[in-house]
């Protein structure tokens, strides 16, 4: 008889998930001026946050939940790198909705738009907390539909609906792949729970297995922007909003290769040795061919589009690791990883705000604002991983874990990529610094909220990489 | 009384102070105070290097070595160590006592030679750094010294000769100078490292004490070929006789010595006739013992100063800017010097005659080279021309410098009882003890050009009517300052060769050897007057051709409606055209277009070549971002296909 | 005490640039002051310590250090998932280094006091590169080791692309993803080092003391090696440094060639060679083969270049060229050549950027064929050129004689034919060298002086400053050799016996 | 009427599916193929709960989540190509090329 009180451990998914209904309900009692929904919102987010933090991080299989709700340390971490991913796409997308970007008119249902997003990242906290296919699949959804809606959140821009249509249309067929990898690994193994599933992926492999593994990584490389399922990605991310493409480049990617994680060591970590030809091919070309795409772009969200493309393949290196190393790396790089893109989309969505988001707008940047065009630098070095910014730390991390198996040609090809990286990331850098701005600048306008946001991502950027106390606190939780 | 260590710093320390201090504080401002200061040094120094002189000469101690003192600058391995030493023998002393008075004089001279040059003060310093360098490079220990102050040697020369820094000419010739003693001792350094792998030491007395046999049995690598190490060595003694080639200025690299002349004529006297140039044949004398035993070197030796000596002197005998004259006479003193080195070797013995003859000779022949030297600065601060054409007829104005030319002239063409005399006679004599019968006629041959192409120059100088404004007009004089060391030195070019004869016979052997010497030779009573008799009847036709009163000066010195074969003499065999032939052709031209052209199109072109493919990869990847949704759904289709059979499944 | 002011040398630039972020950039003297402050203290504090390790020297260093004769020795806990630690120590060698730095970071500070541009980003940036150099030369541990190494990339491209000249972008891009290629080899090898030496950590030493299996070392050392040796320009990989000095400001240019070129040789000796042996003793003959290009025909290209900044970077090309030759010897008298011609090169090429850029500042072009006679207007930088150009042909009494000659000898002992025929013709090539520095002095300073250049003036204090405190180190190197040899072999020491132990196995 | 055919149905349904986003140009024709493929899915599911699966209960149950969730998504699918609709007053997908490099 399981017993249906609620523990603590899992009150912030619960909250989690009562919060926007609350946040959209206030809305209809309030004028639309109000500012309490995005207040609500804000504390909302930030106490989530922080009920996480108080979670212990508990070892092995971690505490359950009616036997299929499962709250590990994989899982509290991933929900923390989820929070603030929202939490950080709120604060960018607030000023979208008082004044447009980037040729767009100022978008509408600020409620609705955080609700999306709270959404979505219940539906990542589904998927690190599942326990059966079932579970698994449910989250992945509540994490992809609300990603449509925010992609064609702006109604009156025609990109915007054309990158939804090519969105939601591609997302679905990844979908099928998935699921139909989802019913082949069912009928494999006869069950939907991953202990089951488990057991019989250790006692014996069959084609039916592998049909399903292919499947499963075709669907979710969809989602992760693999090779060549990243196809959608740059038209999608130039298409949509500014915030929602921060939000799905961050958060989309960590549901998704926190999906990954769950299966490759979960159901699958027998097989995970077969598996390592695949995932090493599927990071490798994904990595090269992404940084091939950015060499020369002009506009800055296909430009960050293509730029995450090649991070997701440098994620991928990790899942060639056990799996300590591996969730340790996935999850500081996912921290860092998060904070740097997210500190990069604030400085272009300040740039929006007053010009084109292209490089040409960059121009004169140093000149005119210094300081923002160091907060730009900081975040494309460490994007391009050089130290001592975290972004450095995060891929030394990854590397770790592809080379503790041995695949020291395959860490070599992606360090020898990131020489690439750094062409294109100069070249950013290149507009904002060096480059003379053509014609007269347009005066940009920083709020409160951007400034502090920018310099607590730029302090965070910085420290985040050499003081230890992320990866070692994070190491620490799965060690103990 | 000091003791000899103290001198010893001392005769080192004055120069290199009054480098400092005149370099570093006295400098320009002060150009006075500079030149006092300069001349009080050297004159300590050589009051210095002279009493070590006398303590050593009048000690019984007297030919054999000593070292003062010997400080390690950096160790090597085992017994590899370079050492900063002084050694003192006769040979040392000797050039101790040479360099210390010579640049006493010259400073006393450059008093009056530089008066009115604004950065006299720099000049002063320069000429102190040369005497420094070129004493510790006499007083070396060890190879490795030698190395170090050769090269500073040639850098003060470099320096001094460029004084004139807004010169092009100057500026060419010494950088011309600089490169290519630089050369040459690259081969010397080669030559080092190479010795001192072999032998596993630097020092002189270790060098002068091998013999080969023991190097018979052992093999070394070098590179090309394997050969056996007493091969090695000879080939070593061959490289540092190449450095000494360059420092001396032999034939082929001695164009750089007639083009040095464009320095200030102190500057030329000193370190381009007196001392410097006669570094290389000092170290083929320091060295001796090790040279005897490497067969051939010495025979190589032997050759390039006859050729040397004979060429130049030929030269000489055509040119008409005076210094260009007394600088290719001092190439062919210096074969002299040089040849009779070499001609010590008879078959598998040795006669030291000749080695004594040529130290001797570098000894009288600074005197009265420097001398020459000297005086053709004040003819020509007088005059304002290097050229004979200007000149004539300067007898009548300036006594003094006519009567020591006349000296150093009658010295230079080895007339009795003149200093030049005795030196010369014994090269000569040794090139006849060693059976180079060759080489003998050449050196009697040569003695007589020598005094001929000096008496031209002097009678053409000096007598005859005046062919120069100034001199008609009468406004030579004869400046204290600089007549004065003229007139000192006519003193040790007149007599050095008598008074000093005793003390190298007796003390002047190049040290023990590892091979058999000839103690007793037959002494040639008939040689010097053979010698003498050619000299006059050189003097004689001179006389008739310049100074006599059927002499047609003017049509003696247009070089216009000449022979070819004068022209070519003139011009000096044309050696300078070839030289920038090569240079530039060759190096400039050549390897180094080749060098770059490599560099710049081939490196660079693969790297933009890099760059190039993976920007077209990167366009590809864009063209397949063409925007088009069902391409897009495509490639899920494709990917999963591709997946299936590259992600090598167990399917 | 000294322990903490040894840290220290890497943390205060560190501080000073956070005490800059303060100060608004309009009071540009302010943060100026303060720059010079701290290098000044930076250089004092490490010369300090220079003299403690050589007056230390002989006497038993830390124990937890061995073989490495380590003082001021530190070891914190850094990074727990890869045990990954905070190791810093200092033999006579990199402190040696560390001094070099410490002088070329306060001359560079001096240099660039009147830069165009946003004064406060600069000089924080050259605390950055100056504290990356330091913690290079400090560290002992490869995960910190390689974060300082690879910092420099984060500095030098903002450095030349916003302050520099010419082709400022495409100088700095050059540079700096050459230099990443060359980083990232060292990355991959790094991990290779350490899952298949098995150690328990990062920590140098202790790789130092596991034996690597062969097949891994001979294809890690190469990649190693030739990682760090792009930093220090060896062929094939010398292209960036031309471009790349010619592009960058003054300072930039002394720190580059003058210390950053010399982290890849040092690298290739205190890594690569010290933890594969016995692939270095297969693979370095055949490296030698390289530095013909290097040694022997970087002067002939110098002589065909016009351009100051480039007949420097590629007499830098062929000094550097000497360095590897002393390594690829692998006797203990050429790797103390290696170690001295580190030394003595970093503060040659230092002075010799600095004057090329002090006379830029005036005559506004780096084209020899354009100047003239300009030593009588400005002397003093003359000189000041000339002295530098004397050091670089290796004139005895400067510290680049001592420094060739030691290689000279010591790469002769090496026996291995490729070898001698290198070190044959890097002896005869001395003469070139000559040839280029003459020429570019003869064209730049001497002969008639251009119209133009009438109303030129000599080098302000600051400037005499620098080059005479410059020149006094070479003089100093190059007059007692003595004690810096004595230092040096004793931290080559250990590294040689790694070397000659091994391959016996 | 046993396992393998069911899968073969499934299979073929699956690569209709596919063929007629291939092949189709109208958006809602291509919804609809994807909606085959879903079901393609589900009778997967179906078939494997009704002959292997030793919890039968599981596959039926999650067919219906499927047929829910895909519902939505459908939904979301429609509402986003109607604004398409009011932009291009087309539903061409070749009409959809504004993004691209």
């Amino acid at each position: 008889m399981t017993n249906f009180a609620i523990p603590n451990f899992i009150l912030p998914d619960v909250l989690l998930l009562i919060f926007p209904f609350v946040v959209i309900g206030i809305r209809l009692f309030v004028t639309t001026q109000s500012k309490v929904p995005w207040r609500m919102a804000n504390i909302g987010f930030i106490a989530i946050f922080f009920l996480l933090n108080f979670i212990p991080l508990a070892s092995g299989n971690g505490k359950f939940f009616i036997c299929n709700w499962k709250v590990d340390d994989f899982g509290v971490l991933m929900r923390e790198v989820l929070m603030v991913s929202a939490l950080l796409g709120m604060w960018l997308s607030k000023d979208y909705f008082e004044h447009g970007a980037d040729k767009k008119p100022p978008m509408h249902q600020i409620a609705e738009f955080i609700g999306a997003i709270a959404f979505a990242t219940f539906g990542g906290f589904t998927v690190v907390s599942a326990c059966d296919l079932l579970t698994f699949f449910l989250g992945l959804e509540i994490a992809t539909i609300p990603m449509y809606a925010l992609a064609a959140w702006n109604k009156r821009d025609q990109y915007g609906s054309e990158a939804a249509t090519k969105y939601i249309l591609m997302g679905s067929v990844a979908t099928a792949f998935e699921l139909f990898g989802f019913s082949y690994l069912y009928g494999f193994s006869g069950s939907l729970h991953f202990n089951e599933i488990q057991a019989a992926v250790a006692s014996g492999s069959s084609p039916l297995l592998w049909i399903a593994v292919l499947f499963l990584f075709c669907g979710i490389g969809f989602k992760l922007t693999l090779f060549p399922f990243y196809t959608w990605a740059p038209d999608v991310y130039e298409g949509a909003p500014t915030p929602v493409t921060a939000v799905l480049s961050v958060t989309s990617k960590a549901t998704a290769i926190a999906f990954l994680v769950v299966l490759v060591y979960g159901p699958l970590s027998p097989i995970q040795d077969k598996m390592a030809p695949l995932i090493a091919l599927l990071a490798g070309v994904t990595l090269f061919v992404g940084n091939l795409g950015a060499l020369k772009q002009s506009r800055l969200r296909r430009f960050m589009a293509y730029s995450s493309i090649a991070q997701a393949g440098y994620i991928m290196v990790a899942l060639l690791g056990p799996a300590t190393t591996a969730k340790t790396a996935i999850i500081y790089y996912l921290f860092v990883y998060a904070v740097s893109n997210y500190l990069a989309f604030f400085v272009f969505g300040i740039i929006g705000h007053h010009r084109e988001e292209t490089f040409q707008s960059l121009r004169g940047l140093s000149k005119q604002n210094p300081s923002l065009a160091i907060a730009l630098a900081i975040s494309m070095f460490s994007l391009a991983g050089i130290p001592p910014l975290a972004g450095f730390f995060g891929k030394f991390h990854l590397f770790f874990s592809g080379a503790s198996t041995g695949h020291y040609a395959l860490v070599a090809f992606a360090v020898l990529n990131n020489v690439i990286a750094l062409f294109y990331y100069l070249q950013l850098i290149k507009a904002a610094w060096v480059d003379e701005p053509d014609g007269h600048l347009t005066p940009l306008r920083l709020t409160k909220r951007q400034r502090e946001v920018i310099i607590l991502l730029s302090i965070a950027v910085i420290l985040l990489g050499f003081v230890p106390f992320l990866s070692n606190n994070i190491f620490a939780g799965f060690m103990n | 009384m000091i003791d000899d260590i103290t001198l010893g710093y001392l005769i080192l320390l004055f120069p290199l102070i009054t480098f400092v201090v005149n370099g570093l504080f006295l400098g320009n401002k002060c150009a006075k105070a500079a030149a006092i200061f300069a001349v009080i040094c050297n004159g300590l120094a050589f009051a210095a290097a002279g009493t070590l002189a006398f303590h050593y000469f009048s000690s019984d101690f007297a030919p054999q070595k000593a070292i003062l003192f010997d400080h390690t600058f950096i160790p090597f391995i085992g017994d590899l160590v370079a050492r900063i030493g002084m050694l003192v023998d006769p040979l040392s002393v000797m050039m101790l006592v040479v360099v210390t008075f010579i640049s006493f004089m010259v400073n006393i001279y450059s008093i009056g030679y530089m008066r009115e040059d604004r950065a006299a003060g720099r000049f002063f310093a320069l000429l102190s750094l040369f005497s420094f360098s070129m004493l510790g490079l006499v007083v070396a220990t060890n190879l490795f010294q030698m190395f170090i102050f050769w090269e500073l040697v040639g850098v003060s020369s470099y320096l001094l000769i460029g004084f004139w820094y807004h010169k092009p000419s100057a500026v060419s010739a010494s950088k011309q100078a600089f490169i290519l003693t630089r050369f040459a001792d690259s081969f010397f350094l080669l030559g080092i490292v190479l010795v001192s792998y072999v032998v596993g030491n630097f020092d002189f007395s270790t060098l002068n004490s091998l013999s080969l046999i023991d190097f018979q049995k052992q093999f070394i690598n070098l590179g090309l070929v394997t050969i056996p190490k007493s091969e090695a060595l000879v080939l070593g003694s061959i490289l540092i006789f190449t450095g000494g080639w360059g420092k001396s200025a032999m034939f082929p690299m001695h164009i750089w010595l007639p083009n040095a002349m464009e320095g200030p004529t102190p500057v030329s006297s000193i370190i381009h006739s007196a001392t410097m140039v006669v570094a290389g044949v000092y170290l083929v004398a320091r060295l001796f013992p090790f040279f005897a035993i490497c067969d051939n070197a010495l025979t190589l030796i032997m050759w390039v100063g006859a050729f040397t000596m004979v060429f130049a002197a030929v030269i000489a005998c055509t040119q008409k800017d005076i210094k260009r004259i007394l600088a290719y006479s001092t190439l062919s003193q210096l074969g002299y010097m040089m040849f009779a080195l070499g001609a010590c070797k008879i078959g598998q013995v040795v006669a030291v005659t000749g080695w004594t003859a040529s130290t001797f000779h570098i000894f009288t022949h600074a005197f009265f080279k420097c001398s020459l030297f000297l005086i053709a600065g004040s003819l020509i601060h007088q005059v304002g021309t290097n050229d004979l054409d200007a000149m004539g007829g300067l007898g009548k104005k300036m006594k003094l410098t006519y009567a020591c030319t006349l000296i150093s002239i009658l010295a230079i063409s080895g007339i009795p009882p003149f200093s030049g005399f005795f030196s010369k006679d014994e090269i000569i004599l040794a090139a006849f003890q060693g059976q180079h019968y060759v080489v003998f006629g050449l050196a009697l041959f040569t003695s007589g050009l020598t005094t001929f192409y000096m008496f031209r120059l002097f009678f053409l100088a000096f007598h005859g009517a005046p062919r120069h404004e100034g001199v008609k007009a009468g406004h030579v004089h004869e400046d204290f300052a600089m007549t004065l060391p003229i007139a000192i030195l006519a003193i040790p070019a007149l007599a050095s060769g008598f008074a000093a004869q005793p003390i190298f016979e007796k003390f002047f052997v190049p040290g023990q050897m590892n091979i058999p010497q000839l103690v007793r030779l037959d002494h040639a009573e008939w040689l010097p007057f053979v010698a003498v008799g050619i000299a006059v009847v050189a003097l004689v036709i001179a006389w008739v051709l310049y100074a006599s009163p059927w002499a047609k000066v003017g049509r003696a010195l247009d070089e216009t409606n000449r022979s070819g074969i004068y022209k070519v003499i003139y011009h000096k065999f044309y050696f300078d055209e070839m030289y920038y032939a090569v240079v530039r052709q060759f190096i400039f031209g050549g390897i180094a277009r080749v060098a770059r052209a490599f560099n710049d199109y081939v490196i660079e072109g693969l790297l933009a070549f890099t760059v190039w493919f993976v920007h077209k990869l990167g366009d590809l990847v864009r063209f397949a971002q063409a925007g088009y949704l069902p391409f897009y759904l495509g490639t899920l289709i494709v990917g999963v296909l591709l997946w299936r059979f590259f992600g090598q499944l167990p399917l | 005490m000294n322990t903490i002011l040894f840290n220290s040398i890497w943390v205060l630039p560190l501080l000073t640039v956070l005490a800059c972020v303060l100060i608004p950039a309009t009071y540009a003297k302010a943060i100026r002051t303060i720059h010079v402050t701290s290098a000044t203290i930076v250089l004092a504090i490490v010369c300090y310590l220079t003299y403690v390790v050589y007056a230390l020297s002989g006497t038993p260093a830390d124990p937890a250090a061995a073989p490495l004769a380590l003082r001021f020795f530190t070891d914190i806990p850094w990074l727990s998932m890869f045990n990954a630690n905070y190791i810093v120590g200092a033999d006579g060698l990199n402190m040696l280094l560390l001094a070099l730095t410490a002088f070329i970071v306060w001359a560079g500070v001096l240099v660039s006091l009147n830069i165009k541009g946003n004064q406060k980003i600069f000089f924080a940036l050259i605390q950055l590169l100056a504290t990356s150099v330091y913690g290079v030369y400090m560290s002992f541990d490869l995960v910190l080791f390689f974060v300082f190494y690879e910092m420099e990339a984060l500095c030098m491209y903002l450095m030349i692309a916003c302050y520099g000249s010419g082709k400022r972008d495409y100088g700095g891009k050059k540079l700096t993803l050459t230099l990443a290629f060359g980083s990232s080899m060292i990355l991959a090898t790094l991990f290779g080092l350490y899952f298949e030496s098995g150690a328990t950590s990062w920590n140098l030493i202790e790789i130092s003391k596991t034996t690597l299996p062969m097949d891994f070392q001979m294809w890690a050392f190469p990649l190693m090696f030739m990682g760090f040796a792009v930093s220090s320009s060896l062929f094939p990989f010398h292209f960036w440094s031309p471009d790349g000095h010619s592009a960058a400001p003054t300072a930039v240019s002394m720190l580059a060639a003058g210390v950053m070129m010399k982290m890849g040789a040092y690298g290739c000796l205190r890594v690569a060679m010290f933890l594969m042996p016995d692939a270095a003793k297969i693979w370095l003959p055949y490296v030698v083969a390289l530095l013909i290009f290097n040694v022997v025909l970087g002067p002939f290209i110098a002589i065909r270049h016009k351009d100051l900044k480039y007949i420097t970077a590629y007499s830098s090309i062929s000094h550097l060229g000497l360095i590897f030759l002393g390594l690829a010897a692998m006797t203990p008298i050429g790797l103390r050549g290696a170690s001295l011609q580190m030394i003595s090169h970093g503060f040659l090429t230092g002075l010799f950027f600095a004057t090329i850029g002090m006379i830029y500042e005036r005559t506004h072009t780096r084209d020899i064929t354009e100047m003239g006679g300009i030593m009588r207007k400005m002397p003093f930088l003359g000189v000041g050129f000339v002295l530098a150009g004397f050091a670089g042909l290796g004139l005895p009494g400067f510290s680049g004689f001592i420094a060739e000659s030691t290689i000279f000898i010591g790469a002769f002992q090496q026996d291995s034919t490729l070898t001698r025929i290198v070190t044959i013709l890097a002896i005869l090539s001395i003469t070139t060298t000559a040839v280029y520095i003459l020429q570019t002095a003869n064209r730049m300073l001497h002969g008639p002086l251009p119209q133009k250049y009438e109303s030129l003036t000599d080098g302000c204090f600051r400037e005499k400053l620098v080059i005479v405190v410059l020149v006094a180190c070479l003089l100093f190197i190059g007059v007692c050799p003595g004690w810096i040899s004595e230092l040096l072999d004793q931290s080559i020491a250990p590294i040689f016996e790694k070397i000659s132990s091994a391959g016996l196995q | 009427m046993n396992l393998l055919n069911c899968l073969i149905l499934a299979f073929l349904l699956f690569g209709i599916g596919v063929w007629g986003l291939m092949r189709r140009r109208h958006l809602i024709g291509m919804l609809i193929s994807i909606e085959l493929m879903l079901n393609a899915a589900n009778i997967n599911f179906i078939s494997f709960a009704y002959f292997t699966a030793h919890d039968a209960t599981a596959g039926a149950l999650f067919s219906i989540f499927v047929i829910a969730v895909t519902a939505c998504e459908m939904a979301i699918a429609l509402a986003i190509i109607v604004t398409m609709y009011r932009r291009h007053k087309s539903l061409d997908v070749d009409q959809l090329r504004d993004l691209h490099d």
